[in-house]
């Protein structure tokens, strides 16, 4: 029995949330003390994980399972592969990076940061349960904090909208796709909610193919894809900095790791059949989310419907089901995921020294927070893929792989690389170039150690994995590999 | 028709009538007292039934203590000896109806089961049933937890009904 | 020493990224420091690269001093570097041009630390594109090149100018010249990611030397299109990304705003190498990829280079902006450059004519010099428009005159240089562009002749531009007070005095250089 | 030392000299002179060298000496660049060498070496002179230094090299190097004032027009280069290579490879020489300081133009059967006979007496195009070398009368136009060496019968197209030569003969000896050379010498062309033309004291037929307009960027498109808070039964059991 | 003895059928009582008839109905000290008027 690793990972956060809850809401220091910790010891656990992952072994590992309701043939059954590894990792990273970016935080950081904590284990549930019932659950768990964390700490003018626009895309979401999940156990008269056992299960293809859309699209919801897509945008703004971070970077891959591990690893056929649906709604994000990033002048809109646009790519590889396809779109969750919350780590600090993300408002900014344009520079090469960071590694391969499908999609999708660099660099002109509005002039202080910590950990992961793509791509290959084999060696 | 089922039926027609009334009549005191009286009919039901000790304590419990309290209560609440206005809620029909239904489903029920027109089941010679019906009670293989259980419950419900019903000045 | 020539193209390579981290952690005001760790640091490469010069052995054939590392496994892309004459010249050309432009941009006052890396990883940018011997990684590098070209226009390009775009819709000038260099190269080059991307699909590896095999030996249907199709179609995409860069007419535009906007530094190196990725990209992909389809449409290669050097000439005359004339005067220049290509291209591969291919050779030498000869003189030419320009902070033609009385010393370099770019016999650019225009002639022979008018402007713009600046009755403004203009110093003359002393060795005894460009040549095509 | 050795350093003493002056003593007036000097003396003994031992070499038209190296690998093969000293080149040497050493010690006196600095002098303009006080404390004003004196230098030194490499070069390349370097410093020196706006706009226009013509020179090369293979003349001119030349046939007008690459290159000469229509720019390059008139637009730059129709003579005229002549050369023959005949009637009435030497210039090399052009390769050559001598001569003799001029003019303190002819008058008593040079010059060019070498020459060239039966030629020639002759006299006259007009003249005085000397060695030749040419068969004097040009340069060609037999009648013609011209001059400008006397001040010829206008509005123009409003404006700035523009507007228009009119209307409002809204009304219309009577609730519980209850049984009907 | 076991069970029916109406219908607070405890002894009444005929030697059913007793005590002390204290504050014992609980 080794060390139950994941069960820890997952439950960490839990843990700490708790013991957070203890402490007094006036000892603010000590709160954040605990919540850096806690989220030290994840991030440095998921490293474990990440590393100690045996590729050449592949398949799942650090596999837990313990019973929870056997008469209904639940159990609490954790394991990660390489699709789902760098995401465990992503977590971890994000999560740690959340809280340096919350340091500031001054509103109520006991309730803040234990709610942000249940939503990252709910999170790392998802990604590390090979169970039905418990992915399920975790998701759960994920989703119901943000409602809290973004109509409390939200952004004033939108928070009870977005958020609840939010809540309900998602549960409705996860409700059809529940729905395909309950049916999926009843028809596969095995009476468990495992997945290794639902993955055996040869349902009928005609089952898969009616089964296939409730599945995945209920959890493409919480993936972005079109069209429905907006609770996205509007979540990102209202959200407060950190958990926006978690919203695009690990929230949304949420939605798209469970389409691929429920929907097209359980029903695989299904997957074949739909996946020219996918992969059309995949390019309506893809080109539709770059364009309207383009005419925002909300700096956090800009981000949020490039994350769409994002989101859109990683649905792509999926819908492609080859090998490079699959691939990219493994590291471009873990790429995306990493550049967004970069972003909207650099969007909040500039806010919170502006008080305004609108764009024409803004200005100058490089002077008084260099890194942060610095980052921000760093993150807009990566999110227009431009080579030598990590974009380009995880695109590359989903093109080519949408190139052994259909050309002619591949060819419409890279008009969004033109538009993406063309609002990135503007808005990267805008905002941190130019002349700095005389409003500002003075008020604009520097940026906190640990921000800077944060920026530049974040920044180092996307060139780290941009100049070695080795870092990260094996893995993903052993989990595609797998994928692989239940498409049938597609 | 033995005598017995004519006391019976004596015995149910009282109930029910008085029970009637206790749902029907305006006045509140009356209807606490036709209470007083189909509990009386019940308690006659026990002893019918060789339920000696339930009789009694039907008699002394229901009748002594609790509709007592009602009338207690009814006292403490009116403003006036008659409540002048209609006792019954606007939607009673739909009360009766339902009720009427209900009665009508468990008759229904009740004359389709096999067996139930068994007659009694013969009395063993001997048989304490107080003195068993007390073992009963305070034995620990047998009701001794449900027992006190009920017991704590009725305590509880003392002091709450005390603590509720005391006027905070 | 072993591990050096083992090594010596990834050290050639990543040496000015290693400088660049190294500078970034000095501290930002430290500007000297800063000034001269950069410029040592860009001096290493280009001792390496003369190093690679001396060992590189031109007349054997295939790549030379070959390196290979895994890089992306998943696609099969590998890090594979390596040189022949071709790129031995480019590389040479490179690492030449860095210091100096580091020297030339000794007077950026502000912001030194972010331009010096900036600079630095523009140098590895542009040598990675040179050595790559993998599809992706030249696109790889080629992309990478584009980001701290960018900023530099953007940042530290001249403040004044607006450029109006449609209705009221303004820009700064700068910002509108870096956007549109960006986003014109992004696009010019989604073609080319595409078709990359094809070519790794279909033969799953970007390895260019099995390439050149594979792709020419493929038959039969792609993707249900017949090859012919697709590659023709691929061809195109090739060439618009190039195209683009070089840059052809009509996808020039971006050039003379970016130029214009950029800082000296930046319009040399922009003009000097940058320009040269795109022809590069036809001589090392194009034309080994595509001979076929290269030959099918040679006529419209050198349609687009007549054009370019035609209306590249015309427009650079028509310029009363210093700047931009010398900026229209690289569209001209460069598209003699294509001239060569087309010319080579319509000769095709092994074509039995033998004199043909003699006139193709000499083609392609005269393109490959010309793109060396014209690093050289543009550099020159921006770097010297830079000089007036830092000091009278004006660009227009019509605010100099009479000059050459106050700065003898700058005013002969002028000359000197102008005279270069002109392509004066005893001078570089006139070797190139002979051997064009004699390789072109009986190939293209109509082109040829067309191009002629272009030469004859050449000439024209050149001379206007001294006439302007130089001759003339003396602009008394610059001649008293506060505006006096000041000779060209120690350090810029440092700067001129390579690029001359190279312009005339190649002028009068160009057999040293375009011996190995020949011999590469003959071997490549 | 080799023969080769010494030819193959000819050219280095001066363009080192170039770059010692410009890199070094460009501050110090007396070494850079020195240096300038010295180098054009080492490179004038040197070819003297060469000539003699040329003259040594019997037959030397077969055994020349020539040494080539690589130069520029090609493929497989090398193009070889190298030297080539043959008759022709050998005499040519000759007479650059010492036109170019005289010039260059001329113009030590020309740009007041030795004279103090002007007081308001500036570079870029010419010197105003300077005052002096002299030992009684009187101000006068003196010539002052030309403030670029060392630039100078080094341009003539640069300019020396280019002529030399031009001549001694054994193939086209070095030959245009040569040529185009020249080019550049015609440019520069014509420059020279780069501050007069007139000098600096004729150093460009004379650029851009002899460019015109080297675009065609560099395209006939190529085209040469890429038909034989190989550049170098004697390769070229191997028989069955001009055989293969001349009967290969180019798509262009019907012309044979030879004859299209001849035309080509003959456009590059065209140019140079400022033949019709390209000759524009050379009367405006007379804005340069005289000894670069003398030296680049008379006696070498423009002289090799026609050096080069010579060189390539034989491939001119390789389809050449003797009479009937081929397209090319009938070309050439009327463009240079009728540029012959132009440019004199534009000299006639030309009032500047450098202009006038200009015309005549032009006029002369014309006369020497159309020799060629009828095939008279020797007598061409013949003329050219003489023409070198007189016409340096003359514009040498021509310099000294304006700086005599310019001195009285000093003197007196005013202000006129030291070019001016009317201005002078009786100067022959002011500055006799001056006054005999020029006339030997003046009489050398008109041809004065017997004495002069310009007679010679010209008569040999009338007797060829006589000869060979081309009647146009020669009655255009001949009315040329009498052209020529009376504005010769009529500067003559204007410039010496008569009473000095103004009170400049009246105080011009004689020029140092650094300026006299090479009047007189000049003159020397004007006069001398003329002998080594005379026919054999020519009356009295026939014979007494041998026509040793004749022989020598002849020798060049694959076969000698026979000398014609002796005939009158363009022996008469010449006599007369010469003469008659002169007589006419001096009778008609004798007592011409104005222009308004002038009869021959005709606006026509005044204005040299209009053609600068007409360029201008042509060529000049249009081509500012294409430039600067198609090019620019039009096509780049308006369709190019107005359709890259167009694209990001339509990017933008997409976008907010897309966001205002679907995703907020559809996605937003009817997708996401549609349903939103629905699920919201239905709740607070459905909270109306939250009633808070418990009774109700009770009810309706109760109500559900019941159902409930009902169904089971009913459904699943097990109890 | 020879009463059906029948009858016992159609008069509990019948009984707890008219304390339901009770409890539906009556506005009274204390009204409503009272049908609860007339529902209770309807239970009473079918566990000492089923304890009876079934089996008297298991003593389950007496036991129950005791212990509804005690529940029914229970029950009435805390309803009425509801009623009572509500009826302090809002001076009524109309359970309709009792509606705070509402949208």
């Amino acid at each position: 029995m080794q060390f139950p690793i994941l069960s820890v990972i997952v439950f960490t956060p839990m843990a700490a949330a708790m013991l957070i809850l203890l402490i007094k809401s006036e000892r603010k220091n000590e709160i954040r003390v605990t919540a850096l910790a806690a989220a030290s010891l994840a991030l440095l656990l998921s490293l474990w994980v990440y590393f100690s992952y045996d590729k050449a072994v592949a398949g799942y590992q650090f596999v837990e399972k313990y019973n929870w309701m056997p008469m209904l043939g639940i159990s609490l059954h954790f394991g990660v592969d390489g699709m789902s590894a760098p995401l465990v990792l992503l977590t971890g990273v994000v999560m740690f990076t959340g809280v340096l970016i919350s340091w500031g935080l001054d509103d109520r950081p006991r309730e803040f940061f234990a709610f942000l904590f249940i939503l990252a284990s709910g999170v790392f549930g998802v990604f590390a349960s090979l169970d039905l019932f418990m992915l399920f659950f975790f998701y759960e768990i994920a989703v119901f904090p943000m409602y809290l964390l973004i109509s409390i700490w939200g952004w004033i003018k939108t928070r009870e909208y977005a958020a609840m626009k939010l809540t309900l895309y998602l549960f409705i979401g996860s409700v059809v796709s529940l729905i395909g999940a309950l049916v999926m156990y009843w028809q596969s008269g095995l009476h468990t909610f495992d997945m290794l056992a639902l993955e055996q299960a040869a349902f009928s293809p005609g089952f898969q193919k009616l089964w296939f859309p409730f599945v995945f699209f209920g959890f493409a919801v919480l993936g972005g894809i079109f069209p429905f897509h907006n609770w996205s945008p509007d979540g990102h703004v209202a959200a407060p900095t950190a958990v926006s971070m978690f919203h695009a970077g690990v929230l949304m891959k949420l939605g798209a790791f469970a389409a691929l591990r429920v929907g097209i690893m359980l029903l695989p056929e299904g997957a074949k059949s739909w996946s020219w649906l996918i992969m059309g709604l995949a390019l309506v994000n893809i080109v539709y989310g770059a364009f309207i990033a383009m005419v925002q002048t909300d700096f956090k809109y800009v981000i949020g419907f490039s994350s769409v646009s994002h989101m859109g790519l990683v649905m792509m590889g999926f819908s492609t089901l080859t090998r490079v396809g699959l691939t990219g779109a493994g590291v471009q969750m873990f790429s995306h995921g990493v550049m967004t919350a970069l972003f909207f780590a650099a969007v909040g600090m500039v806010y919170d020294r502006a008080h305004t993300r609108d764009i024409p408002r803004l200005g100058g900014m490089v002077k008084p927070m260099p890194l942060v344009a610095v980052a921000f520079i760093i993150g807009g090469l990566v999110s227009m893929g431009m080579p030598g960071f990590s974009g380009f590694v995880a695109e590359f391969p989903i093109f080519m792989g949408i190139w052994q499908v259909r050309p002619l999609v591949a060819i419409i999708a890279a008009i969004s690389i033109i538009v993406t660099a063309a609002y990135i660099m503007l808005v990267i002109r805008r905002v941190f170039f130019g002349s700095m509005p005389a409003e500002f002039e003075g008020h604009i202080g520097p940026v906190a150690v640990q921000d800077k910590v944060a920026l530049v950990f974040l920044c180092v992961i996307m060139i780290g994995l941009g100049l070695f793509p080795s870092l990260m791509v094996p893995w993903v290959q052993t989990g595609v590999q797998h994928l692989l084999s239940l498409l049938g060696g597609a | 028709m033995t005598p017995v089922q004519i006391i019976f039926l004596l015995c149910a027609a009282l109930i029910l009538a008085s029970a009637l009334m206790v749902v029907t009549t305006r006045n509140l005191i009356h209807a606490a007292l036709w209470l007083v009286a189909a509990l009386f009919g019940v308690a006659m039901l026990y002893a019918i039934l060789d339920a000696g000790f339930l009789a009694v304590v039907q008699v002394v419990v229901y009748i002594g203590a609790i509709a007592i309290l009602f009338i207690f209560a009814v006292m403490l609440t009116r403003r006036e000896m008659r409540d002048r206005g209609p006792q019954l809620r606007k939607d009673w029909w739909l009360a009766a109806l339902l009720s009427l239904l209900v009665f009508a489903g468990l008759a229904f029920l009740l004359v389709t089961q096999p067996g139930v027109n068994r007659s009694a089941a013969v009395m063993p010679e001997g048989l304490d049933t107080l003195g068993k019906l007390g073992a009963a009670l305070v034995s620990p293989d047998a009701y001794v937890l449900p027992f006190e259980v009920a017991s704590v419950l009725l305590l509880a419900a003392l002091i709450g009904a005390v603590y509720v019903a005391a006027s905070k000045k | 020493m072993n591990f050096l020539s083992s090594h010596l193209l990834t050290l050639i390579l990543f040496f000015p990224v290693l400088a660049a981290l190294v500078i970034l952690f000095l501290p930002k005001d430290e500007v000297k420091a800063i000034r001269w760790t950069a410029l040592v640091a860009s001096l290493v490469p280009f001792g390496l690269s003369v190093l690679l010069w001396m060992r590189f052995d031109s007349s054997a054939s295939g790549f030379q001093f070959v390196e290979q590392y895994p890089w992306y496994e998943a696609i099969h892309s590998t890090l594979h570097v390596g040189v022949d004459g071709l790129s031995l010249t480019m590389v040479l050309l490179t690492t030449l041009l860095t210091p100096l432009a580091i020297l030339a941009s000794f007077s950026i006052k502000e912001r030194v630390k972010a331009y010096m890396i900036l600079f630095l990883l523009l140098e590895t940018g542009m040598l990675g594109v040179f050595l790559a011997l993998d599809l992706l990684i030249f696109f790889v590098f080629w992309e990478i090149g584009l980001v701290p070209m960018y900023f530099l226009i953007n940042q530290w390009g001249s403040e004044k100018g607006e450029r109006v775009l449609w209705g009221k819709v303004k820009m700064q000038a700068r910002n509108y010249a870096s956007l549109k260099f960006m986003i014109y190269t992004m696009a010019g080059s989604l073609g080319l990611l595409l078709a990359i991307q094809m070519l790794g699909v279909l033969f799953q590896t970007y390895d260019l030397p099995s390439l050149y095999l594979k792709w020419n030996a493929l038959e039969g249907t792609v993707m249900g299109l017949p090859v012919a199709t697709v590659k023709a179609i691929a061809f195109w995409a090739f060439v618009v990304a190039f195209a683009v860069k070089v840059p052809v007419w009509p996808f020039h535009t971006w050039l003379p705003d970016a130029h214009t906007e950029a800082p000296t530094a930046g319009s040399m190196i922009l003009a000097g190498v940058l320009l040269k990725l795109g022809a590069y990209g036809f001589l090392r992909l194009v034309l080994p990829l595509y001979p076929a389809e290269a030959q099918r449409f040679a006529g419209a290669l050198a349609f687009l280079a007549v054009m370019a050097i035609v209306f590249g000439a015309f427009a650079s005359y028509g310029q009363t902006d210093f700047k931009r004339l010398v900026a229209y005067s690289s569209v001209n220049h460069m598209g003699i450059v294509l001239l060569g290509i087309a010319a080579a291209a319509k000769v095709g591969l092994n074509n039995p004519d033998v004199a043909l291919n003699l006139s193709k050779n000499i083609a392609l030498n005269g393109a490959v010099l010309q793109m060396f000869n014209h690093g050289l003189s543009a550099a020159g030419m921006f770097f010297l428009v830079g000089v007036i320009y830092e000091r009278t902070h004006t660009r227009n033609l019509n605010d100099f005159g009479g000059l050459f009385p106050l700065v003898p010393i700058y005013g002969g370099i002028l000359l000197f240089t102008s005279m270069a770019s002109l392509g004066l016999p005893g001078l570089n650019g006139f070797v190139s562009e002979f051997l064009v225009v004699r390789g072109a002639w009986p190939i293209l022979t109509v082109y040829t002749a067309i191009a002629m008018l272009g030469l004859l402007f050449t000439g024209a713009y050149i001379l206007k531009s001294i006439k302007q600046v130089l001759h003339g009755p003396l602009n008394e403004h610059w001649a008293h007070g506060e505006h006096r203009l000041t000779e060209i110093n120690v350090r810029e003359i440092v700067v001129m005095a390579p690029l001359m002393v190279l312009m005339l060795m190649i002028g009068i005894w160009p057999a040293w250089i375009l011996d190995v460009i020949n011999k590469a040549v003959m071997m490549l095509f | 030392m080799t023969t080769e050795t010494i030819i193959w350093l000819l050219p280095l003493p001066p363009l080192l000299a170039f770059f010692l002056i410009v890199l070094f003593t460009n501050r110090h007036k007396a070494f850079s002179h020195s240096l300038a000097v010295g180098a054009a003396g080492l490179s004038w003994l040197g070819s003297m060298l060469v000539f003699v031992r040329a003259l040594g070499v019997p037959e030397f038209g077969k055994e020349v000496f020539e040494s080539a190296i690589n130069w520029l690998p090609t493929g497989e093969t090398w193009l070889k660049i190298g030297v080539l000293i043959d008759p022709l080149s050998a005499a040519t040497l000759f007479f650059v060498a010492w036109t170019v050493l005289m010039i260059f010690v001329y113009s030590i006196g020309y740009h007041n070496f030795g004279q103090p600095a002007g007081n308001h002098d500036r570079p870029g303009l010419p010197p105003h002179g300077a005052t002096i006080q002299d030992e009684k404390g009187h101000k006068h004003s003196v010539p002052s230094i030309e403030p670029m004196y060392s630039r100078f230098f080094a341009f003539i030194g640069l300019f020396a090299f280019g002529m030399y490499t031009l001549v001694v070069s054994n193939n086209l390349l070095t030959f245009f190097i040569g040529w185009e370097i020249m080019g550049l410093c015609s440019y520069l020196l014509i420059g020279f004032w780069y501050g007069k706006e007139s000098a600096r706009d004729a150093a460009v226009k004379a650029f851009m027009t002899t460019r015109v013509g080297d675009v065609f020179m560099l395209l006939g090369i190529a085209f040469l280069y890429s038909a034989t293979g190989t550049l170098s003349f004697r390769e070229i001119f191997r028989p069955e290579m001009l055989h293969a030349l001349a009967t290969t046939a180019t798509p262009f007008f019907g012309l044979s490879a030879a004859g299209f690459i001849g035309l080509l290159l003959f456009i590059g000469t065209v140019g140079k020489s400022a033949q019709w229509p390209l000759h524009v720019w050379l009367p405006d390059a007379m804005e340069g300081p005289t000894p670069v008139s003398a030296m680049i637009h008379a006696a070498t730059m423009v002289s090799a133009g026609v050096y080069a129709v010579l060189r390539m003579f034989p491939l001119i005229t390789a389809d050449f059967s003797g009479h009937a002549l081929t397209p090319t050369m009938s070309i050439i023959a009327f463009i240079g006979a009728f540029t012959a005949l132009f440019a004199a009637t534009i000299a006639v009435a030309q009032n500047d007496i450098k202009r006038v030497l200009a015309y005549s210039t032009i006029s002369q090399l014309g006369y020497m195009i159309a020799a060629l052009g009828i095939g008279a390769y020797v007598a061409a050559a013949f003329h050219l070398i003489a023409h070198a001598f007189f016409k340096a001569l003359l514009f040498l003799g021509s310099g000294s009368v304006i700086h005599g001029v310019e001195h009285g003019a000093l003197h007196t303190g005013e202000h006129l136009d030291a070019n001016d002819m009317f201005n002078m008058g009786g100067l022959r008593k002011k500055m006799p060496i001056t006054f005999w040079t020029f006339l030997i010059g003046g009489f050398a060019l008109s041809g004065f019968p017997l004495l002069t070498a310009g007679f010679w020459s010209k008569d040999e060239i009338l007797a060829d197209a006589f000869g060979h039966g081309h009647w146009a030629v020669f009655a255009t020639l001949a009315v040329a030569a009498f052209l020529t002759a009376f504005y010769t006299m009529r500067q003559v006259t204007l410039t010496f003969l008569g009473e000095p007009r103004t009170q400049a003249a009246e105080h011009a005085q004689e020029t140092p000896w650094t300026m006299t000397l090479p009047l007189v060695v000049l003159a020397l030749f004007a006069v001398g050379y003329g002998w080594v040419g005379i026919p054999e068969d020519f009356p009295l004097i026939g014979g007494l010498l041998p026509n040793w040009f004749h022989e020598f340069v002849g020798g060049t060609l694959a076969e000698r062309p026979e000398s014609l037999p002796f005939n009158f009648l363009p022996l008469l013609t010449s006599l007369v033309v010469a003469l008659g011209g002169l007589l006419v001059g001096w009778l008609v400008y004798r007592k011409v004291k104005s222009p308004q006397q002038d009869r021959l001040q005709i606006p026509l010829l005044k204005n040299k037929y209009y053609f600068d206008e007409a360029y201008d509005f042509l060529f000049v123009r249009p081509a500012y307009w294409v430039s600067e409003t198609f090019t620019y404006m039009f096509m780049d700035r308006a369709i190019i960027d107005g359709i890259l523009h167009t694209f990001g507007r339509v990017a933008l228009w997409l976008g907010s498109f897309l966001r205002n009119y679907f995703d907020k209307p559809v996605i937003n409002e009817f997708i996401g808070d549609g349903t939103g809204n629905i699920v919201k009304k239905a709740g607070s219309s459905l909270r109306r039964i939250q009633v808070g009577r418990i009774q109700s609730y009770m009810l309706a519980s109760f109500i559900v059991v019941v159902l409930f209850a009902v169904l089971y049984y009913f459904l699943i009907g097990g109890v | 003895m020879s009463i059906p076991l029948s009858w016992y069970l159609i008069l509990s029916a019948a009984l707890f059928s008219i304390g339901l109406f009770g409890v539906l219908a009556r506005k009274n607070a204390i009204a409503i009582l009272l049908g609860v405890e007339l529902m209770l002894n309807a239970v009473n009444v079918n566990l000492v008839a089923f304890w009876r005929y079934l089996d008297p030697a298991k003593m389950a059913g007496q036991v129950f109905a005791i212990i509804v007793f005690a529940v029914a005590a229970a029950e009435v002390a805390v309803g009425l000290a509801l009623i009572i204290s509500v009826y302090r504050r809002r001076k009524t014992v109309i359970a309709d008027e009792i509606d705070l609980m509402k949208w």
